[in-house]
């Protein structure tokens, strides 16, 4: 008997030695040429146009997730060769450029580089040191979002966040932007070159916001999750994204624009230094310029394009109006973000916000 | 080569590798914080410095106090409860289980929860607590209330829950061990000697338990001092941890310095506990002779 | 010729000091020689530095007049058996005997016989198959015998092989491995606190204190004459009694101790009043039942405290006016004596053989 | 550091306590202090009783009442290729970490037991403290070690960090075990004409295999699931809880429940496993 238990024992050992060797075979699996590793925005990697992108040109396309602007630099900082490409918003280029995170694009290798819109294809933050750093791909405005079946009356202001009616069922994004929104509704004229005294104020007002918040959400899928398990009944969002999801999901949701106005942005592909996938980086780019990518962002998205040749092909003629592509002045009226030069204040203010009780 | 030579080359070797793989992964490290902390933060990353300004905002600035306070609250808050838990159980597995065998199941029990995720662990407490979750879906369905209470998640209650669910193991193993060495030939000494129950858990038990207590609480306090996890899927605005600022200043705020700052008191804390802890516990041996 | 040579072998331990001090000896090939002391005296660690466990300070080991002082344990011709056994718990008792054997890379056939033989030769051939924890103490004192023989050391080490087991079996014990050493005809190196068991095994006997041999002889030889009072109290009882010499008179010394006046036969010259230290042999003294002394017997009194029956011995304590009591042993068997005891708070007259007291100079102890 | 309780000793001072005689009066603390410890295990299940339970349950809404039973999270889960790719990491960063800890931690193991060398306090102490260190401290201390060096992260950073934050196990409990073997068998086997290489293969290996095996166990499962640690250290690659902690983030579904249920099984079968391994031989150095 004892020596049967004992060989059962020894093959389990050797078994589990065996299972556990197993594991050695994921190093063959290893990262490589080929492996395009995007560091973006949830809806930029979406399987519905990048499994033909995969087919046609040979590249793995593999994403990771930024939840804010401020997500880019420090994973760039913390050492290269992770990532390939990544998706910045403009009031974020700069700072990647200056930091020496990014390499610069060659715009000949860009066929649709002409096709852009010139309000975003002269954005100053991409055009460094007579160089062009970033290819915009889309835009949009970020409206807030609330459940039509909770809240009857549709808010008009950014106030609205301040309702204790709503204690509880607020959410807010968590990024720096919710001090632009602020420094709006207090009627501070430029929310970009706040004051201290302006700052401080901002920062009070969020501060005393936060009793009836409910979470401060960092993910496109995170505030989806909150509305639908109905954590949330209001909150800033990424315009068109999050609506189109909870849509899907039977939420009963809309957006509104507050009367202080919308942020707006504009986002670009940037080359992340030292990729050593510049062949398969390109190539994205190409393809997300292209009919395919333009209209497949906008439809996972409905963020709108920044090509709009190439969007009239694959758009429906509502389409194309309802996102705006045929009212460029349209992007004149959003509050488009605007990199704060005093960004470490600014920085500090929101952590301070967060930190507070 | 020499039996004695031999010998000591084996010792030098014996030493030289962990000491290496110590110094070039662990002393290193934290030294390079240690230095970093020093730095001044110039964009886009820092820039080698000797100033303590890092530092100093860990004093001035009202918000890392707040942080750190709060920290320390919820991590005292999540010893306590874990304690109140954790002792009755080890103390009834000890002295009033009496078979060996349910004795062994029942600490098997308590501690294999430990091997099962802790990310899963914590994630599962957002589904029981939440608005549509388990618990809410319970109480109205069962009438006790008329419709879900947002209480439940994304406060610091949530978090002690989920800080609790998940280190309370570590604070049961240790003062199990401690009631187990005690002699019962002592318990029934006193007993002898007429001293009741509760006086003989008091004046015996209890003290006797104390490098147990001690331990547990060392644990449970380090290791939910530095979560940064439950924060993340549990907190709500109020539920900002230390270990998130720490996070934030190496993430968003691309403050590295005064990251490694924060990292180093934290660090001088977990030193202060286990210090504090290595003393209680020989105190606490001494004074039993 | 010498076997075993040891050369002013020194060795201190951090925090112990010198355990083994500048110790010089020789063992003959085939002897078995014993090493004894109480704890502490560093016939242990005099054992290791022979066995190679440890290195000495200074001085040199030499077995079969190869220097090995500086070898490691596994090129040392000898084996050791150990105090607490040291049987490899994970082994059976077959395995464990041949293990020296299968390092050495004997041939299969060759170890399975030679560890039979072993084990036939301390008796456990039935128990090839058994784990350490099954056996008892005395059978693992045989595995752990067997394991040391089976590779033929030209010296066996035993370190207080016996002093885990009872004392019945620890008397057996040393006759077996009286007669082991007989059959084997390999020299013993035996390290022991239990002087009864060094005095029954052992060709020759050397004794440690403080890390030094005080004395080497045959075990009669150190009964009947040790070297210092630390000798005769260590092997066998003795009564030392500290003393100071009252006179001389050609053969006969006077000496006094305390109220005690003794004279005795002495050939050694002593100045007056120098210290001395009397060692009497319990089982040389009696309680006396004569009105008169016999010729040759000194005479001294005192009252008795008490008995203490110890099988064949009755040990007498009586009260003599010194800061220890004087012990007396009366054989039971021959005289029948407990039939006629003293009452204990009598007055008692002790008789002294002469011949038997045994004087160091200066006092013991101090 | 005395708090560092191996657990594979914990459960050996268990084995070792043996049966007692009842009490002869049945006491009501007693039995409120078994009602007490019952509720606490039941608090302490009741997650893991949710999260299995849902697993199974056909709404993508983890809410009470239940509705039909489905295996579709687990055919959704087992067919998810980035979940499966971030298994696979997980299985080569916890199996070469592990055995990195195993020779590291076994040889500071053994210098701690046998040597003395200066500063050897310090080295004791900093070895140990990655076990109550929070891992966020270890994860960013060597973050800041690699960018200095200027490696890529990638999950062989995560190898060397789990394997630095993992020692103080491996450490502790071979240690323990260190100190509980006797000395002499080593020597024996030595005296025999063993090699050091031959004893320790041989005598020393064999003696310590349970708090081997227990360690390796201890840090396999540990290192599955880390995250503080790889948060910081890891490149392209994702380890299955970064996964999950990243699909946390966004959508959650009962596929979460359904990996978490796997995971559970896995360990559980783990743990079980390691108890059977061991069992014996606890059994056998009682005598």
């Amino acid at each position: 008997m004892r020596s049967l238990a004992h060989k059962i024992r020894i093959f389990g050992t050797v078994a589990l030695a065996f299972g556990v060797g197993a594991a050695m075979v994921p190093t063959a699996l290893k990262a490589q040429e080929g492996q395009l590793s995007l560091l973006v925005w949830e809806g930029y990697a979406d399987p519905s146009f990048v499994k033909d992108f995969e087919a046609e040109s040979g590249c793995k396309v593999q994403a990771t997730y930024v939840g804010s602007n401020d997500d880019f630099a420090p994973k760039l900082a913390a050492g290269g060769g992770v990532y390939d490409l990544l998706s910045v918003s403009s009031d974020a280029a700069e700072v990647l450029v200056r930091a020496g995170f990014v390499e610069p694009i060659d715009i000949s290798k860009v066929p649709e580089w002409n096709n852009i819109y010139e309000a975003f294809r002269n954005v100053k933050s991409i055009n460094v040191d007579g160089q062009v750093w970033a290819v915009p791909f889309t835009w949009g405005a970020n409206p807030f979002l609330y459940r039509t079946d909770k809240i009857t009356t549709e808010p008009d202001s950014i106030a609205v966040m301040w309702d204790p009616q709503y204690k509880g069922k607020i959410g807010m994004w968590d990024d720096k932007s919710m001090l632009y929104n602020a420094a709006r509704m207090l009627g501070i004229a430029d929310p970009f070159n706040m004051t201290d005294e302006e700052l401080e104020k901002v920062k009070a007002k969020l501060i005393e916001q936060k009793p009836l918040v409910r979470k401060y959400w960092s993910t496109a899928g995170e505030v989806i999750n909150l509305f639908a398990s109905d954590e949330v009944w209001i909150s800033y969002t990424w315009g068109g994204l999050m609506l189109n999801e909870l849509g899907k999901q039977n939420i009963p949701v809309k957006e509104f624009t507050p009367k202080e106005g919308a942020d707006g942005w504009n986002d670009n592909w940037m080359i992340a230094k030292g990729s050593p996938n510049m062949d398969c980086a390109m190539k994205y780019i190409n393809y997300m310029m292209s009919a395919k990518g333009q209209c497949g962002v906008s439809t996972v998205t409905g963020y709108s394009a920044t090509n709009p040749v190439a969007a009239k092909t694959c758009m429906s003629p509502e389409e194309f109006k309802a996102k705006h592509q045929d009212d460029i002045d349209f992007v004149g009226k959003l509050h488009m973000w605007q990199a704060p030069p005093r960004i470490e204040e600014y920085t500090n203010a929101w952590n301070a916000v967060k930190a507070a009780p | 080569m020499t039996g004695r030579g031999r010998r000591n080359l084996f010792a030098a070797a014996l030493v030289s590798v962990p000491l290496a793989w110590t110094i070039v992964f662990m002393f290193a490290p934290y030294a390079i914080m240690f230095t970093y902390s020093f730095y001044t933060k110039k964009f886009p990353m820092f820039v080698p410095d000797f100033q303590f300004g890092n530092y100093l905002m860990l004093f001035q600035d009202i918000q890392y106090r707040q942080v750190f306070v709060r920290t320390f609250k919820i991590a005292s808050i999540v010893s306590l409860v874990a304690l109140l838990l954790a002792y009755p159980v080890a103390y009834c597995l000890v002295f009033k289980v009496h078979s060996r065998k349910i004795r062994m199941a029942i600490y098997m029990a308590i501690i294999v929860p430990l091997w099962a995720s802790y990310l899963l662990r914590a994630y599962t407490w957002k589904t029981i607590l939440g608005s549509q979750g388990v618990l809410n879906s319970f109480l109205v369905w069962s009438g006790i209330l008329a419709e879900p209470t947002p209480l439940f998640l994304y406060n610091q209650f949530s978090m002690v829950i989920t800080l609790v669910h998940i280190f309370v193991p570590f604070m049961f193993m240790p003062i199990f061990t401690a009631l187990e060495k005690i002699p019962r030939s002592l318990l029934e000494a006193s007993k002898d000697l007429g001293v009741g129950r509760l006086g003989t858990f008091l004046k015996v038990t209890l003290p006797l338990s104390v490098p147990g207590i001690v331990a547990g609480i060392t644990f449970t306090f380090c290791l939910s001092f530095g979560d940064f996890i439950a924060p993340f899927l549990v907190g709500g605005p109020d539920g900002f941890m230390i270990a998130n600022i720490v996070q934030s200043q190496f993430g968003t705020a691309l403050n590295w310095p005064l990251g490694s700052a924060i990292s180093i008191a934290i660090l001088a804390i977990v030193l202060l506990v286990i210090t504090l802890s290595d003393r209680l516990e020989r105190a606490g041996r001494l004074d039993l002779g | 010729m010498n076997i075993i040579e040891l050369r002013e072998l020194t060795k201190s331990f951090p925090g112990a000091g010198r355990v083994v001090d500048n110790v010089t000896l020789n063992i003959r090939e085939g002897e078995f020689v014993t090493l004894l002391g109480p704890s502490g005296c560093g016939k242990t660690t005099t054992l290791r530095l022979i066995a190679g466990f440890e290195y000495p300070d200074r001085g040199s080991v030499r077995v079969s007049g190869q220097d090995v002082t500086e070898l490691a344990p596994y090129h040392r011709p000898v084996n050791t058996v150990f105090q607490d056994y040291a049987l490899f718990p994970h082994m059976s008792v077959e395995q464990n005997v041949g293990y020296g054997m299968w390092i050495a890379r004997a041939p299969r056939a060759e170890i399975a016989a030679r560890v039979i033989e072993a084990l036939r030769m301390v008796g456990l051939q039935e128990k090839a198959k058994a784990r350490p924890a099954e056996l008892s103490g005395g059978q693992k004192q045989r595995v752990a015998l067997a394991r040391a023989i089976i590779r033929r050391p030209k010296v066996l080490l035993l370190d207080e092989p016996l002093s885990a087991l009872d004392a019945k079996l620890r008397e057996a014990m040393q006759v077996e491995l009286r007669h082991l050493h007989q059959k084997l005809g390999i020299t013993f190196l035996l390290v022991t606190h239990d002087q009864t068991e060094a005095l029954v095994m052992s060709d020759r006997i050397l004794i440690m204190e403080r890390g030094r041999v005080v004395q080497d002889g045959t075990p009669p030889d150190l009964y009947e004459r040790p070297a210092s009072p630390y000798v005769a109290n260590f092997l066998g009882t003795s009564n030392l009694l500290r003393a100071n010499v009252a006179g001389q008179d050609g053969d006969v010394l006077a000496v006094e101790a305390g109220p005690i006046r003794l004279r005795v036969r002495m050939s050694r010259r002593f100045e007056k009043t120098e210290k001395v230290t009397l060692a009497i042999r319990p089982e040389k003294s009696a309680l006396m039942t004569n009105a008169r002394p016999d010729p040759g017997r000194a005479v001294i009194s005192g009252r008795i405290i008490d008995h203490l029956f110890q099988g064949d011995v009755l040990r007498t304590s009586v009260d003599i006016g010194l800061d220890t009591p004087f012990l007396i042993d009366t054989q039971l068997a021959s005289s029948g004596a407990s039939q006629r005891l003293p009452p204990t708070g009598s007055e008692a007259q002790i008789s002294i053989d002469e011949a038997s007291i045994i004087i160091f100079p200066g006092w013991s102890g101090s | 550091m005395s708090i560092a309780q191996p657990a594979s000793e914990e459960i050996r001072v268990l084995a070792d306590a043996g049966d007692e005689k009842p009490p002869r009066r049945r006491d009501g603390v007693a039995w409120a202090l078994k009602g007490f410890t019952g509720l606490v295990l039941a608090a302490l299940y009741f997650p893991i009783v949710v999260l299995i339970v849902f697993s199974f349950n056909d709404n993508i809404v983890t809410t009470l009442p239940l509705r039909e039973f489905t295996l579709d999270w687990y055919r959704k889960a087992l067919t998810n290729e980035d979940m499966l790719r971030a298994t696979w990491n997980s299985f080569h960063v916890a199996f070469f970490a592990t055995a990195l800890t195993l020779i590291i931690g076994t040889i500071a193991a053994f210098a701690i037991d046998r040597t003395e060398f200066p500063g050897k306090n310090v080295f004791r102490r900093l070895v140990v403290l990655p076990l109550i260190l929070p891992g966020i401290i270890t994860g960013i201390s060597m973050l800041n070690l690699f960018r200095v060096l200027g490696f890529n992260l990638s999950l062989e950073t995560v190898i060397l960090g789990h394997a630095t934050a993992l020692i103080s196990v491996v450490v502790t409990q071979v240690y323990a075990r260190l100190l509980r073997l006797n000395r002499r068998i080593e020597e024996a086997s030595g005296d025999l004409g063993a090699r050091p290489w031959q004893t320790f293969l041989y005598i020393v290996l064999p003696n310590i295999r349970s708090a081997l095996i227990g360690s390796a166990l201890i840090c396999f499962t540990l290192s599955f699931d880390e995250i503080p640690v790889t948060f910081f250290l890891t490149g392209r690659e994702n380890t299955l809880p970064m996964y999950i902690y990243s699909t946390l983030r966004k959508g959650i579904t009962p596929e979460i429940n359904a990996i978490g249920t796997l995971i559970i099984a896995a360990s559980l079968t783990i743990i079980l496993l390691s108890v059977w391994l061991l069992r014996d031989e606890g059994r056998e150095e009682k005598r």
